[in-house]
């Protein structure tokens, strides 16, 4: 959108205390009037040098660290490191990890993509969706909370295995949340995602093109709303979501161009219906077996590096990890989604106004714990 | 003009949606706990304050060395040889007099990796949570209960956070 | 004022004081008795919207203070938010920073003088009372540009020019829509609009012919934009303006914008009742009962009932942009309010 | 493409300019001379045959005698990825910048600078990101000394 000033630019500082800037992000916008010409973020109030805390601590140590990274989605931040550590060590887990992984990592993809929908509802101005997906997410932390006793921050994927199994009777509680909770997206869609006043408000704002989004290594549900069928679940699968029958859900422009807020928020809404039928077909392929059967005594990678990205729900995590043969990282470089979502931020929210930076910013679904990690 | 009109329909077709979804919600049944008075059960696996039963700790310090934020302070010594020997619950003999054992529940992340190398499983989170101090300070238990025999100078804490 | 006048003179020797005492004494009290009312109405207000929002998103809201439903729960915070320090920030206009509130809520409150809450209870008939609640109405706004200047923040000033823009232009749809009801009746006095509508549910305005029907709806709407209410609380709007033109205030200033706010949703509710619902009037024909219930207790559960759809409205809907906003009022409201006013014309000539 | 026809078209293509090659290892990987860093990048993301388009990661590594720098890059189209690594010195370790190749390596490339003192030539926007403005030292390099305070407050 092309901007004529015919008054003076107002600086307006939003946030770090700012009831939408989602944790402690800081824009600076350029504003004339309601327009926004430039959005510049400023980030790393929430800085704490995990790189460098994690150079100090051996492997399984680091473990809880990743969990403070993305807070809302632990269970899938710990997955990586821990697939990454794996295969630096050439471990092998059974089945019976694989699944559960695979089902805790689905569930913990639930619960984040419902906080993403209710935090842009929030944000949008309706605050009703916000607690109704947090009721449901409260769901999601019992069972977790159930299975490793935390509910935020698990800890719970170890390096080779899990730190426990599955309490009896998990598999049902499981299968009957989701016969639950499907009924409740589409509960979720009529009071939100097809309300008008919410499709006008996001589905013509804060368009990114296909190729804006790949340029700015965009990555998740934020590059398949813009249409690319990208998802590192399929295209360079680990933990056998291969074999799994899932959709793709990208973003289809119902409402208006390809790319809009509007479809990085359907993406998710998507995107939980396909983890509903991850679990389900994951829960039937249970074996028994013993989860901390290939755990290493001690975790003493040989030298060298790898890297590994798995999806977490805000888009393709990587952790290139150096070892230098000893107990403890010699570098540990994360990837992370919620960065580079947010250097492409200046150019999707050029020229729109203050209420789509809102609205943008929202459909990002950035976690501050994870871009200033 | 048509748009106008479909967009107008649309519009208010969609709003009633949303209430008639609403006013379902005004008549289901609350989820909340009203916490004071109805308190949630906890998980038996639930990870919150830390406890050390001290009678069984052997004072191997195996839990500070796991703890990756080092909120556990652990000094030994040995038992004199003409000291009686005394065992742990699950029979093991305990060789060190633990001097001090300190918790610091403010640096605790709760991850729980501190109670499973534990070889007499002494250390354990509980899953109380209700233990909120006016004074950080209180914050930093204190277990151990034997006073140091040999007097030795208190071995230098590495402070330095990473 | 008549009644409370007569009640007044009551008191013994009253008569022995002073003419101009005689004239002011009566309009103190009936001050004083609207503004507790409208203190006990806002009170509860906020109580049942807490409820309200509660029951919606599945949860139980304020259950503890004064026992059955924490229906105290209000009271305590309207004196903690009284009891609470006075913060002025330094860099404010120190006088219309302190005015602003007073003249927001100024605005709501002396528009309930014509507002007729019973056959009799009222304070004054002007005979150009709804031009009245109208031009006083608006008074508000002027409060609340004060506020958002005064309190020199940009998320204010933002907030207070919001607001402007927004009230003066819902102003218009729903002065129109309110005229659609003065053709049929023929004045503006709110007690011969009300006695317009006597004789049951039929005879309110609501159901006398579907261009008032319609009427309705657009001054509800309308209405809803100038409280400032969710879908348009754009000039408060918590995501992107902080808390608008109210960013500064703390404390018993701030408690006044809260009374404002709920006083006009309030008066909003209130005007909708008389002019469309038949006010204090009965609601089944006098043919098949006698009256009943009394008309004030009619007339606030009328007003409740809307206050509740704007409470439901609030509780399901995300907010519109400001463009939206101005979109909705000049080329939707506006014109369908116009062909109302000239349908309801055309019926009050031909029919 | 596999590791090795890529390190094959890398050393066919720049030769001597391409330092070292291990294709086989489980992150493969070619050290780049520093200078040739953005030609380097231009024809692998240009080159239909590689068409590297996404960058995944940049950060730099401290191996105590110098600095690496580390891109590893994945294509989109392709589905496969490479790694290319440049060896600066400890001492004012400088090098091009690929901002006009991979829009992302902007944020990237500022953060390791934040983080190792690695300064970008003709980066567009060369400030620290993630600590304050006016930190001092650089954080993951090894021989970082950890502050007692910052401006006077306590770290």
């Amino acid at each position: 959108m092309e901007v004529d000033f015919s008054g003076d630019v107002m600086t307006l500082n939003m946030g770090p205390q700012h009831p939408s800037t989602h944790g402690v992000l800081r824009l600076e916008l350029k504003t004339d009037g309601e327009i926004v010409a430039e959005a510049i973020p400023h980030i790393g109030y929430l800085h704490r040098c995990f790189e460098k805390h994690v150079e100090n601590v051996d492997y399984p140590g680091v473990i809880p660290y990743t969990d403070r990274m993305d807070y809302c989605a632990a269970m899938n931040m710990e997955l990586g490191y821990v697939l990454t550590v794996e295969k630096l060590m050439g471990i092998q887990v059974n089945n019976r990890v694989r699944c559960i992984r695979i089902i805790m990592a689905e569930l913990d993809r639930i619960a984040s993509h419902l906080i993403a929908a209710g935090t842009y509802g929030n944000d949008i101005g309706s605050f009703t969706p916000f607690l109704w997906c947090f009721r449901d997410r409260e769901t999601i932390l019992d069972l977790f909370e159930e299975t490793c006793g935390a509910r935020l921050l698990y800890n719970y994927n170890w390096i080779g295995g899990l730190m426990f199994d599955f309490k009896p009777g998990f598999e049902k509680k499981v299968i009957e949340f989701i016969d639950y909770f499907e009924p409740q997206v589409d509960n979720l869609n009529r009071i939100l995602s097809d309300n008008f006043i919410f499709v006008k408000r996001t589905a013509t704002v804060g368009i990114m093109s296909p190729e804006v989004a790949i340029n700015y290594g965009v990555t998740g549900p934020n590059l398949r709303g813009s249409g690319v069928k990208f998802d590192v679940r399929k295209d360079e699968p680990y933990l056998g979501y291969q074999d799994i029958d899932f959709e793709v859900a990208v973003g289809k422009g119902e409402h208006g161009p390809i790319g809009s807020c509007w479809d990085r928020y359907m993406v998710r809404i998507r995107e939980v219906k396909e983890s509903c039928k991850i679990i389900r077909q994951t829960v039937a392929q249970l074996t028994p077996g013993d989860v901390r059967e290939s755990i290493p005594k001690r975790v003493k990678p040989p030298a060298g590096e790898v890297y590994m990205r798995t999806e977490c729900p805000r888009g393709e995590l990587g952790y290139y990890i150096v070892s230098d043969g000893g107990l403890k990282p010699y570098r540990l470089k994360v990837k992370s989604p919620c960065f580079t979502v947010m250097s492409a931020f200046q150019e999707v929210s050029r020229g729109s106004m203050i209420a789509d930076v809102v609205a943008i910013l929202g459909s990002f679904d950035i976690v501050l714990g994870e871009i200033d990690r | 003009m048509l748009t106008y009109f479909k967009n107008l329909g649309l519009g208010v077709v969609t709003v009633l949606n949303s209430m008639r979804v609403a006013w379902r919600h005004l008549f289901t049944p609350s989820v909340t706990l009203q916490y004071p008075t109805v308190k949630w059960k906890m998980p038996e696996r639930s990870r919150m304050r830390l406890f050390n039963k001290i009678e069984d700790c052997i004072g191997c310090s195996a839990c500070a060395r796991a703890c990756p934020t080092k909120c556990i302070t652990v000094q030994s010594e040995k038992r004199g040889k003409d000291e009686p020997e005394i065992y742990a619950s699950d029979g093991t003999v305990i060789k060190l007099r633990t001097v001090v054992y300190d918790i610091d529940m403010t640096l605790c992340c709760y991850c729980a990796l501190c109670t499973f190398p534990c070889p007499t499983k002494c250390l354990v989170m509980t899953g109380e949570y209700e233990y909120a101090v006016y004074d950080k300070k209180d914050h930093n238990y204190h277990f151990a209960k034997d006073k140091p025999m040999t007097v030795k100078a208190p071995k230098e804490q590495s402070t330095e956070k990473a | 004022m008549e009644s409370i006048a007569q009640l007044l003179r009551l008191i013994p020797k009253y008569d022995k004081l002073p003419g101009m005492a005689q004239a002011i004494i009566p309009v103190l009290v009936s001050c004083i008795v609207i503004f507790a009312l409208l203190a006990l109405a806002v009170l509860f207000l906020v109580w049942m919207e807490r409820k309200v929002s509660a029951h919606i998103q599945d949860r139980l809201g304020p259950m503890y203070v004064g026992g059955w439903h924490g229906w105290a729960q209000t009271i305590a915070d309207a004196l903690k938010l009284l009891l609470k320090e006075d913060i002025v920030p330094a860099a404010t206009d120190k006088l219309l920073f302190k005015m602003a509130p007073f003249i927001v809520f100024l605005g709501a409150f002396a528009a309930f003088v014509v507002v007729p809450f019973g056959a009799s209870s009222f304070v004054t008939d002007l005979n150009i009372g709804v031009l009245y609640i109208v031009a006083v109405g608006s008074l508000s706004v002027i409060g609340i540009i004060m506020a958002g200047w005064a309190s020199n923040n940009k998320y204010s000033l933002y907030g207070g020019m919001r607001a402007a823009a927004q009230i003066i232009s819902y102003e218009i749809p729903s002065a129109i829509a309110i005229m659609t009801v003065i053709i049929p009746v023929g004045s503006l006095s709110m007690v011969d609009i009300v006695n317009a509508q006597k004789g049951g549910i039929q005879h309110w305005f609501l159901f006398r012919n579907p261009f008032i029907f319609l009427a309705f709806i657009v001054y509800f709407v309308a209405s809803l934009a100038e409280v400032n209410r969710t879908p348009f609380d754009i000039p408060e709007a918590e995501s992107e303006l902080v808390a608008g033109y109210h960013t500064e205030y703390s404390g018993m200033r701030f408690a006044f914008f809260f009374l404002a706010e709920y006083a006009n949703m309030f008066l909003v509710a209130s005007v909708a009742t008389t002019l469309f619902l038949g006010g204090w009037t009965q609601v089944l024909p006098s043919s098949i009962a006698h009256q009943f219930i009394p008309g004030p207790i009619l007339f606030f559960l009328k007003a409740l009932l809307l206050i509740f759809i704007q409470m439901w409205l609030r509780w399901s809907l995300p907010r519109l942009r400001v463009d939206q906003l101005m979109y909705l009022s000049w080329k939707v409201l506006l014109p369908i309010s116009l062909v109302l006013v000239l349908g309801v014309g055309w019926l009050a000539v031909y029919w | 493409m596999t590791p090795q026809e890529i390190a094959a078209l890398l050393v066919d293509r720049f030769g001597s300019r391409i330092l070292e090659c291990k294709p086989d290892e489980v992150n493969p990987w070619s050290v780049v001379e520093p200078a040739a860093i953005l030609e380097v990048s231009q024809f692998l993301r240009a080159d239909d045959r590689t068409s590297m388009d996404h960058l995944e990661l940049l950060g730099g590594i401290d191996y105590k005698d110098r600095i690496e720098v580390v891109y590893i890059l994945y294509s989109m189209k392709q589905h496969h990825r490479y790694t290319l690594k440049c060896r600066l010195p400890r001492e004012a370790p400088a090098i091009h910048t690929v901002e006009s190749v991979w829009g992302v390596a902007n944020w990237h490339e500022r953060e390791a600078y934040d983080m190792f003192g690695i300064v970008f030539e003709g980066h567009s926007d060369m400030r620290r990101i993630l600590c304050p403005d006016d930190w001092e030292g650089y954080p993951l390099r090894k021989d970082y000394k950890y502050p007692k305070s910052y401006r006077d407050m306590p770290v």
